[in-house]
């Protein structure tokens, strides 16, 4: 691993010294604000390319902190200069300063005034989010995590309708609202640990010391903030609003960058820091993600504004993230970040294709259009392809994170109402009723989704042209399809080869996992005493089922050169069966 | 396992695709022969590797076991997430050889068939590029080894079968028709997922091998105690195949689906995508073997399927429409077969009715083409003269799916009869056969009576034809009725390779895919009693069944006449009714369609916007900003009621002393 | 009857409330002014009883300090009330009103 | 007592300094010729103030000293204070002469005003005797109400000068009675005395009841809530914030970013002198009816008045002045921190960190919103701001910056500064003096204080977009100086160096805590068990003995010599 250089400050800060450079560049100089723009934020995805190739897939750690990285920045409060990366964030990080690239390239089209102004916020948000998903101190997350804000605000504020400013203000006190409970925490925890550090290990050290209901409350407050982001129902309500309002390149940057903070950090902060919290809140949290994608779903259906589709589909599909992370096994975390990934991607792309309409033609209705598939071929071939890629079909990005959460829902003890259920391995564990009614619910939107998503591409793209304007149309400019090329070849890669994506995810999903399990004292003292109290069904799942039967576990036991009769724990790091086995 | 890697199975996979990444790059640049050809050669040559790749599965043969024999092939990782591995890995055993070689063999003639009926088309080059991507789903499809990749070519050919019925996009019903295929497909293929899932968490693996040999260690006990949930995952795998294969309760957009260029019906929408469910439940006989309860339940749900799309089949006046229904209610008759454990007949069914389905709808396609794109068939009439090779390789399908003796249909039609009442054991005894068996018998001979009702009314009697299709009235080119021979003759002939057991003469299909459905057999050799008498007495009684439905046909529609006017008049509910098929679109429109905009606009407008934006957030909003108003009220510029307010707050500090002191 | 120190804290506290009322009812800013005062001197007074009371010359040494202030704050205020009746014409309490929120 | 030596005058130099300096500023303004620019006095003034800082900074003692015969502290806390008031006076000098310049009211004695002010705060909180830190107050306070008055031909400037004289006055009369009552106790004004008195094994009987019938304000309680509620007027904390708007509103904006940002830290540091120091007794303190419950109310009104008016002002000065009770309200929040042992070191280091990073903020803010403004118009509503950010970038960007820092958002200095403040909360709420249920209602003030405190972000928030949403407001426009450059560069350096390395300020207040807690007055007190003694102590003695102890004693001279 090449340590000797710091990989990580480069990938955070080149974009920040871009946006300096842009302040001594003269505001009419249009072109030369988009080149240092599309350039800061391409050094910031080369600076990423060492990191991918260099990464460990077998440790489950932190890697790549040199020792600049991990050095005293305040210290007389304990705050650190504490920046690493590991499986869970590796893709978020590489996919930021991709999209950072793709944000860059949709300003050329999008953005026709105050470009510096643009290209500067553009960049300090991607500092702002590269840096949390960094970070491992909790102060130097907070500070990113604020630091998002007000370029978020500007970004949405300062390009789109008249109800623009409305709709940045209402994005802006939301989440900040949301936020303060989160830094209150966070202060709590720090002085709960003696004031003397704000480092990830220590926090969490103190923060497990705590009582249970305290843990809770602390997680709470954690989570609302990550909720609004993400945004889960019914913290959702500044979402459609801002996309509605704000510019194409200003709703990419909201739809497809920003809210991967939120996943980022309820796998770092969240959930290693309050275990027992997080076993006793799966169930309200499962059936608030369902809510969120059915939700979302149905409202999706009969919107005419196009950009407000999108933005209530996105609270659909960002329900996946949740719903896989509270899965808790390895699946549905894996999944929910691959689905933050497909989130990105082919939201992102949508608003792009839907920006080169309104754009264009100045309407978000739906209604205004019809027929475009004529005039516009393969702006029409793009759209059908990332409308499937978001619909979910297989062998494109969308499908592999919505199958892989909702496989861990089906086969997830975490949802369980019956706390006896709360299974401490991996998956499979067998099929929980209530898991398997949220996963028949969250699969709607399979059906849904199809729905209305298939509708806008009728309305949009086939039947006959309506209306004089469309008989003239040309087909996508370079400069508006330059930005979804990247996002078609993402939308393949991940979806023909996930495993080249998951592999560098498995360790330290796993870590996560066992160290979820080992902490959560009081989840697992509860299950042993309820263990006794289950369905027929359950106990023919814990206990007229050995998990030695499964193929795969005696394939594994083969290859390791054990007689399959092995504990099937074995194979299962952390696995605390309550059930007896044959 | 006695399985052989072979490299073989990719470039079957990959031929299609390739031709499809090719028509639909640079197709539109070319001549249209060349199109065509790059749409035809990567077909025939998988057609070719399939034939290849089933004489050496052929030549492994031997073994009674299942999976004794297949061919494989690992082209690497796909999905690897803890315990979920998925490979892009290729399974090639009996089932799939059948599966395969109809898919590339029907495949190649519909093709072939499309380049006389497209040619004026000016999507030719994408219309070849989205069939031969097609063609690459439904291969991957059959040759997944894993339920993921099929489940890949699942959605695959549901997507490509959204493209092909909305081919003529700018005609705005053909794109709704396109979009109610997709969606009713989604449901079942929710259903489906959720059967994988739930198998997943059963057995830990998607792997069809592997899921096979978790099976074979499961305890009698163990599937006791486990029989909710796997009767649960093959239910929900069986409402999976309703979606694909057009079945109640998912059937409607099967109908709706023939807004697609004829050749897709053909190849799509009757010989081949359809009948993945049946595929699927085969390829999983050994799920369903242990859930007698699904078994059962498959069996109603086809009869009942069959029975239904017959009736409202009998009432349809376009041409399209009525094989459709057609093709429901032998889909239908497949999953009978599929219930009542014989999985063998289901998939000689599949095969028989892909050849003379697909001869129909072409043969319908050859009329609309000759008439200049008419389906109506009361506008049509007396064509029999005027298209002789349509007409002929017509009655010869009509013959073949009527069960006319001796013809493909007649065999495998007979072989699910007798099925019904040889495995009435599986069914828990004869109560169920006894009911299934007599409808059957009337699903059959429904069969014959709305085909010879087509057949008459299309070709025979006078023509009735609108003037503009008079003009062009001609018979359609070589390209086009040479598949309608080829497919006549495998309509007329194939049924021999299915000759029934208790004749004594070999049955080479069956046994041909007897090791995959070992399972099944298994369990039916359990349960058997072996009773000569009454299979003469099923074969008969098919037979019967068929004929009379052609009488019947012939006496109502063979010489024109009011007749089937005045019986539908005579019955006028019924009659409305069957007509307006039992009014299941307006269901389904009303649950998918209003009842969900209504829920739509609630949400919206209700929950998210008063409830939650207006009351919650803004409320919250307005709270501060009326509290920041009322207070900042008191800021009235007047020096003195700032020093009142001042004198206030010191009386406040001293009776907060006071009232503490410090004195215990 | 002898004075003690309780009488001086009790008429001290009797002028600081006649300051305070006044404050609150008056309406010429330069009897507001007085006001102040008054209460200055009541605490001047305290200081001074209390000085005399412990025989310490703090106190009385603060009461001096505060008079002195007392005059340059009368100083500079009386400055801004000859400034205001420029502007208004006018001393009443009432007519101080441009700023309204 | 008589006489000082040179240590003595080393302790005061910097408040030398700067009454030297304004003097000769003064004496600059008589012999000058007319057209003198008076730039150079700003400049004059600006280094002189920068030189009292650096000189504060370099002579603070490594150990607290007390001089001048026990009436004055030297020590970290009397320093660091300097430093700060002097760099917002340097700032708020070298930002308002283009300012008086367009207003036509330059003339020497506004910087000789701003010099004697930033001496009187000096002093202030160096005071370790009532006298001095009355002294102090109304020299900062008597040039402060001349600096708001200053504009004489506007009406408006007269008339806030007069309601912030009047509050000020006042104040000091509060602040006079309670010290007097303070005086009871020993007839000394020293706090060391005061503080000794109230720490004697004695002490119980000054808080005693007589009667135990009718509700009694022991003297002691009753002057310790006299001085807050003086210094509660001074630093404009609810309810006795009414004068700041108008007065804010009045004065020339330059200076109401020093009045309301120097002046509140000074304020809050003499109170830090004081609490830490004669009044840091649990009888005073108190859980229940002390000054923490004081400073919680007062906290608590403070947060939510200045935050949500702040967020329905129109008026841009008026807003800030607003949102400056809301900071009140948050220094007063570490305030009560400091009554709980475990967490005074803390609240003393948050509020050094908080009250640099506010000062430095709110005087470049006024700074940059008086730099615009066109002949003699102000900049005033919000629609005036609008497209300024655009027209004039630095500007536009210092000011956000400014504004981002008040509203605690990273990367500028208020956002660890708002971090260590709350935190205080936190960490008061763990500790064991105070009773469980005020621990846990300070615990929820902090999240409380935190959430209102995004009303005051969204008013920044909204001067923010309106500097970068609209079009160019036709009647504004920047003056550009040299001076105000420098000001509003300045400002931004420290705001951005403290925001992102705040590490430095922090060491400053950790020493700063260390000798306020550590004064050999109080060391012995929290750390001994006794402290907790008079408490117990007071039910345990017999009434008749509180009684005996209270007993009304003649004066030795009966009647007062005529």
């Amino acid at each position: 691993m090449s340590a000797s250089m710091p990989w990580l400050t480069l990938i955070v800060f080149s974009p920040l010294a871009g946006a300096l450079l842009l302040a001594f560049v003269p505001s009419e100089h249009k072109e030369a604000h988009r080149m240092v723009g599309g350039f800061f934020a391409l050094l910031s995805l080369l600076f990423f390319l060492p990191v991918a190739a260099g990464f460990d897939a077998s440790q489950a750690g932190l890697q790549f902190t040199t020792a600049a990285e991990n050095a005293a920045w305040i210290p007389s409060i304990g705050a650190r200069y504490h920046l690493g990366i590991d499986g869970l964030s590796l893709w978020l990080v590489g996919l930021t300063t991709v999209l950072g690239v793709v944000a860059a390239m949709a300003g050329v089209t999008s953005i026709q005034t105050a470009s510096r102004t643009y290209y500067a916020g553009l960049l300090t948000l991607l500092t702002a989010v590269l840096g949390a998903l960094c970070s491992v101190d909790l102060l130097l997350f907070a500070l990113f995590w604020e630091l998002m804000l007000l370029p978020l605000a500007l970004l949405v504020g300062s390009w789109g309708d008249r109800q623009r400013v409305a709709a940045a203000t209402k994005l802006f006190v939301v989440t900040l609202v949301c936020s303060m409970p989160m830094m209150a925490a966070i202060f709590y925890l720090w002085v709960k640990g003696g004031s003397t550090s704000f480092d990830l290990a220590d926090i969490a050290a103190t923060a497990q010391g705590l009582p249970v209901g305290v843990q809770q409350a602390l997680f709470l407050a954690f989570c609302l903030a990550f909720f609004v982001k993400l945004p889960i129902p019914p913290l959702h309500t500044w979402l459609p609003e801002a996309h509605a309002q704000t510019s194409t390149a200003g709703s990419f940057v909201l739809g497809a960058i920003v809210f991967q903070a939120g996943t980022y950090g309820l796998v770092r902060f969240a959930m290693p820091l309050f275990p027992d919290a997080v076993y006793w809140a799966a169930p309200a949290i499962g059936i608030l993600s369902v809510i969120a994608i059915v939700y979302g779903a149905i409202i999706a259906v009969t919107q005419r504004d196009m950009k407000k589709m999108i933005a209530f589909s996105s609270v659909s599909h960002l329900g996946f993230i949740t719903l896989g992370l509270f899965a808790i096994n390895q699946v549905g975390v894996t999944g929910a970040l691959v689905q933050s990934l497909a989130h990105s991607v082919t939201a992102g792309a949508l608003f792009l294709l839907a920006g080169v309409l309104i754009d264009r033609y100045e309407s978000r209705s739906v209604d205004d259009y019809g027929g475009l598939a004529a005039k516009m071929p393969v702006f029409a071939l793009l759209f059908v392809f990332l409308i499937m890629a978001y619909a979910g079909v297989p062998g494109l990005i969308g499908f592999v994170g919505e199958f892989l959460v909702l496989a861990a829902t089906a086969g997830s003890w975490a949802f369980s109402l019956n706390p006896g259920n709360a299974h401490f391995g991996s998956l499979p564990t067998g099929p929980d009723t209530t898991a398997l009614i949220l996963a028949s619910l969250a699969g709607l939107r399979v059906v849904v989704g199809a729905i209305y998503l298939l509708g806008l591409t009728k309305r949009l793209m086939l039947g006959s042209i309506t209306g004089s304007r469309f008989s003239k149309a040309t087909d996508v400019t370079w400069a508006e399809a330059a930005p979804l090329l990247p996002l078609v070849l993402l939308s393949l890669w991940v979806g023909l080869q996930p495993g080249f994506f998951t592999s560098r995810m498995d360790a330290s999903v796993k870590g996560l996992l066992s160290g979820l399990a080992e902490h959560a004292t009081l989840a697992k003292e509860t299950a042993e005493t309820m263990a006794g109290q289950q369905s027929d069904v359950e106990s023919w799942n814990r206990d007229g089922r050995s998990p030695e039967a499964w193929p795969l576990q005696r394939k594994q036991a083969a290859a390791n050169g054990e007689a399959p009769a092995a504990e099937g724990s074995a194979a299962q790091p952390g696995a605390a069966h309550q059930g007896g086995h044959p | 396992m006695n399985t052989v890697a072979t490299g073989l199975l990719a470039p079957l996979l990959l031929l299609p695709l390739a031709g499809a990444a090719l028509n639909g790059a640079v197709g539109r640049f070319l001549p249209k022969p060349l199109s065509a050809a790059i749409g035809l050669v990567p077909i025939a040559v998988s057609f070719v590797l399939a034939l290849v790749a089933a004489l050496q599965l052929h030549g492994l043969g031997g073994a009674e076991a299942y999976g004794a024999a297949a061919l494989t092939q690992d082209l690497g990782e796909w999905l690897n997430v803890g315990p979920l591995v998925a490979n892009w890995a290729l399974h090639f055993d009996a089932v799939t050889a059948v599966m395969a070689l109809v898919i590339t063999g029907v495949g190649f003639l519909i093709h072939l068939y499309s380049v006389g009926y497209m040619h004026d088309d000016e999507g030719f080059a994408k219309y070849f590029a989205y069939l031969n991507l097609f063609v690459a789903a439904m291969l991957s499809l059959v040759l997944a080894d894993n339920l993921i990749l099929l489940f890949l070519g699942w959605e695959g050919v549901g997507l490509v079968s959204w493209l092909l019925i909305g081919f003529w996009y700018k005609d705005a019903e053909k794109v709704d028709a396109a979009n109610k295929a997709f969606i009713a497909n989604r449901v079942g293929d929710l259903a489906l997922m959720l059967g994988v899932f739930l198998l997943f968490g059963l057995a830990g693996t998607v792997h069809v091998g592997e899921l096979r040999e978790w099976v074979s260690h499961l305890s009698p006990a163990q599937i006791t105690a486990g029989g909710t949930l796997l009767t649960t995952s093959t239910m929900l795998l069986f409402i999976g195949c309703t979606g694909k294969s057009a079945q109640i309760p998912l059937y409607v957009w099967l109908p709706d689906a023939m807004a697609g260029p004829t050749p897709v019906s053909a190849l799509i929408h009757a010989a081949t995508m359809v009948t993945a469910g049946i595929y699927l439940m085969v390829r999983l006989n050994f799920l369903f073997v242990l859930t007698p309860v699904t078994l059962a339940v498959v069996a109603v749900i086809g009869l009942a399927t069959a029975i239904m799309a017959g009736t409202i089949g009998l009432m349809q006046n376009d041409i399209k429409k009525v094989l459709a229904y057609s093709t429901i209610s032998q889909l239908g008759f497949m999953f009978l077969a599929v219930g009542v454990a014989a999985p063998a007949a289901a998939m000689f069914h599949l095969v028989t009715h892909a050849f003379f389905k697909a001869l129909l709808f072409l043969g319908s396609g050859s009329v609309i083409h000759a008439l200049s794109g008419e389906q109506d068939i009361r506008r049509m009439g007396g064509l029999g003269k005027v298209l002789p090779s349509t007409s002929k390789t017509f009655l010869i399908g009509c013959l073949a799916i009527a069960g006319f003796p001796l013809t493909a249909g007649f065999f495998s039609k007979d072989e699910i009869l007798w099925s019904i009442m040889n495995n009435q054991q599986v069914l828990g005894g004869p109560a169920l056969s006894s009911v299934l068996f007599p409808l059957a018998l009337f699903a059959a001979f429904l069969t014959a009576l709305y085909m010879f009702r087509l057949y008459f009314v299309v070709f025979a009697g006078e023509q009735r034809l609108t003037d503009e299709a008079k003009s062009h009235l001609h018979e359609s080119p070589a390209v086009m009725t040479g598949p309608l021979w080829v497919l006549a003759i495998l309509s007329l002939v194939a049924g021999f390779a299915g000759l029934p057991h208790f004749t004594g003469l070999p049955n080479l299909f069956h046994h041909f895919i007897a090791p995959v459905i070992a399972p099944t057999e298994a369990l039916v050799r359990s349960v058997y009693s072996h009773d000569s008498g009454a299979i003469w007495g099923c074969v008969g009684a098919g037979t019967v069944a068929g004929l009379s439905g052609m009488g019947l046909a012939f006496v109502l529609w063979g010489r024109g006449g009011e007749r089937p006017a005045r019986l539908a008049a005579s019955w006028p509910r019924l009659h409305a009714l069957v007509l307006n098929k039992y009014y299941i679109d307006e269901l389904y429109e009303f649950t998918f369609g209003k009842a969900l905009r209504i829920k739509s606009r609630v949400y919206d407008l209700f929950v998210d916007n008063l409830v939650i934006d207006t009351v919650a957030v803004g409320g919250a909003g307005w709270l501060s900003t009326f509290s920041g108003q009322l207070i900042g009220r008191l800021q009235n510029g007047n020096l003195q009621r700032y020093l009142t307010i001042a004198f206030i707050g010191l009386a406040i500090v001293l009776f907060l002393i006071a009232r503490g002191g410090v004195t215990p | 009857m002898s004075l003690t120190l309780e009488h001086y804290l009790l008429l001290s506290a009797a002028l600081f409330t006649i300051g305070a009322v006044g404050l609150v009812t008056r309406r010429n800013v330069i009897v507001l002014f007085m006001c102040v005062e008054i209460m200055l001197n009541a605490a001047n007074l305290a200081l001074i009883a209390f000085s005399r009371f412990h025989l310490v010359a703090d106190g009385q040494m603060f009461a001096f300090t505060v008079m002195a202030v007392a005059a340059a704050e009368a100083g500079i205020g009386l400055a801004i009330m000859v400034n205001i009746f420029r502007h208004k014409k006018s001393l009443l309490v009432d007519d101080l009103n441009v700023f309204k929120n | 007592m008589i006489g000082f030596t040179s240590a003595d005058l080393l302790g005061l130099l910097p408040a030398l300094l700067l009454v030297l300096a304004g003097m000769a500023v003064l004496l600059l303004e008589v012999f000058q010729r007319a057209s003198f620019p008076r730039t150079h006095l700003a400049y004059v003034t600006a280094l002189a103030a920068l030189l009292a800082a650096g000189v504060s900074y370099l002579i603070a003692p490594a150990e607290p000293q007390t001089l001048w015969g026990g009436m004055v502290r030297f020590d970290a806390l009397g320093c660091v204070i300097t430093a700060f008031t002097a760099v917002a006076c340097a700032i708020t000098a070298l930002g308002s002469t283009r300012y008086l310049e367009q207003l036509e009211i330059d003339r020497g004695e506004y910087y000789a005003l701003l010099l004697f002010a930033t001496a009187g705060m000096s002093v202030m909180v160096s005071a370790n005797d009532f006298i001095v830190l009355f002294l102090g107050l109304e020299m900062g306070a008597v040039a402060m109400y001349a600096l708001t008055a200053y504009q004489r031909r506007s009406n408006l400037s007269s008339e806030a000068g007069f309601k912030y004289f009047l509050l000020g006055a006042l104040g000091s009369a509060l602040l006079v009675y309670g010290v007097a009552f303070l005086t009871g106790l020993t007839g000394s004004t020293g706090y060391d005395q005061i503080g000794a008195a109230l720490r004697a094994p004695d002490a119980a009987r000054h808080f005693a009841n007589p009667t135990g019938v009718v509700p009694f304000l022991p003297l002691p309680l009753v002057g310790m809530a006299l001085v807050f509620v003086a210094f509660l007027i001074k630093m404009a904390a609810a309810p006795f914030h009414m004068w700041a708007p108008d007065a804010y509103s009045g004065a020339p904006t330059p200076t109401t970013g020093f009045l309301s940002g120097a002046g509140k830290i000074a304020g809050v540091a003499a109170l830090f002198r004081l609490f830490a120091g004669p009044f840091a007794t649990p009888e005073l303190s108190g859980g229940v009816a002390g000054w923490t419950t004081i400073a919680f109310f007062a906290a608590l009104a403070s947060i939510v008045v200045g935050n949500l008016v702040a967020l329905t002002q129109k008026r841009v000065r008026r807003m800030l002045a607003w949102s400056s009770v809301a900071h009140a309200g948050y220094l007063l929040l570490a305030l009560c921190a400091l009554g709980v042992q475990e967490a005074a070191a803390g609240s003393i280091r948050a509020v050094i960190l908080y009250g640099a990073a506010y000062s430095v903020a709110t005087a470049g803010a006024f700074v940059v919103l008086g730099a615009f403004g066109r002949d003699q118009a102000e900049v005033d509503t919000l629609d005036e701001l609008s497209g300024l950010g655009r027209k004039h970038p630095a500007m536009g960007l210092a000011l956000s910056l400014f504004l981002i820092s008040a509203a605690g958002l990273p990367p500028a200095a208020g956002f660890v500064a708002k971090l260590s403040l709350f935190s205080t909360a936190f960490a008061a709420g763990e500790g064991s003096a105070i009773p469980a249920s005020f621990a846990e209602m300070l615990q929820w003030l902090a999240v409380g204080g935190l959430v209102l405190s995004v009303a005051g972000g969204l008013a920044y928030l909204r001067v923010i977009a309106h500097l970068y949403g609209r079009d160019a407001h036709v009647r504004v426009d920047y003056r550009p100086h040299t001076a105000t450059t420098l000001a509003v560069g300045l400002a931004a350096f420290l705001t951005l160096w403290m925001g992102l390395l705040p590490g430095r300020v922090l060491v400053w207040g950790d020493n700063v805590a260390k000798q306020l807690l550590t004064a050999p007055a109080v060391a012995a007190a929290p750390s001994e068990p006794a402290p907790a003694a008079p408490a117990d102590a007071g039910p345990s003695a017999p009434p008749s003995e509180a009684l005996k102890a209270i007993e009304v004693v003649p004066l030795p001279n009966a009647e007062l010599p005529r």
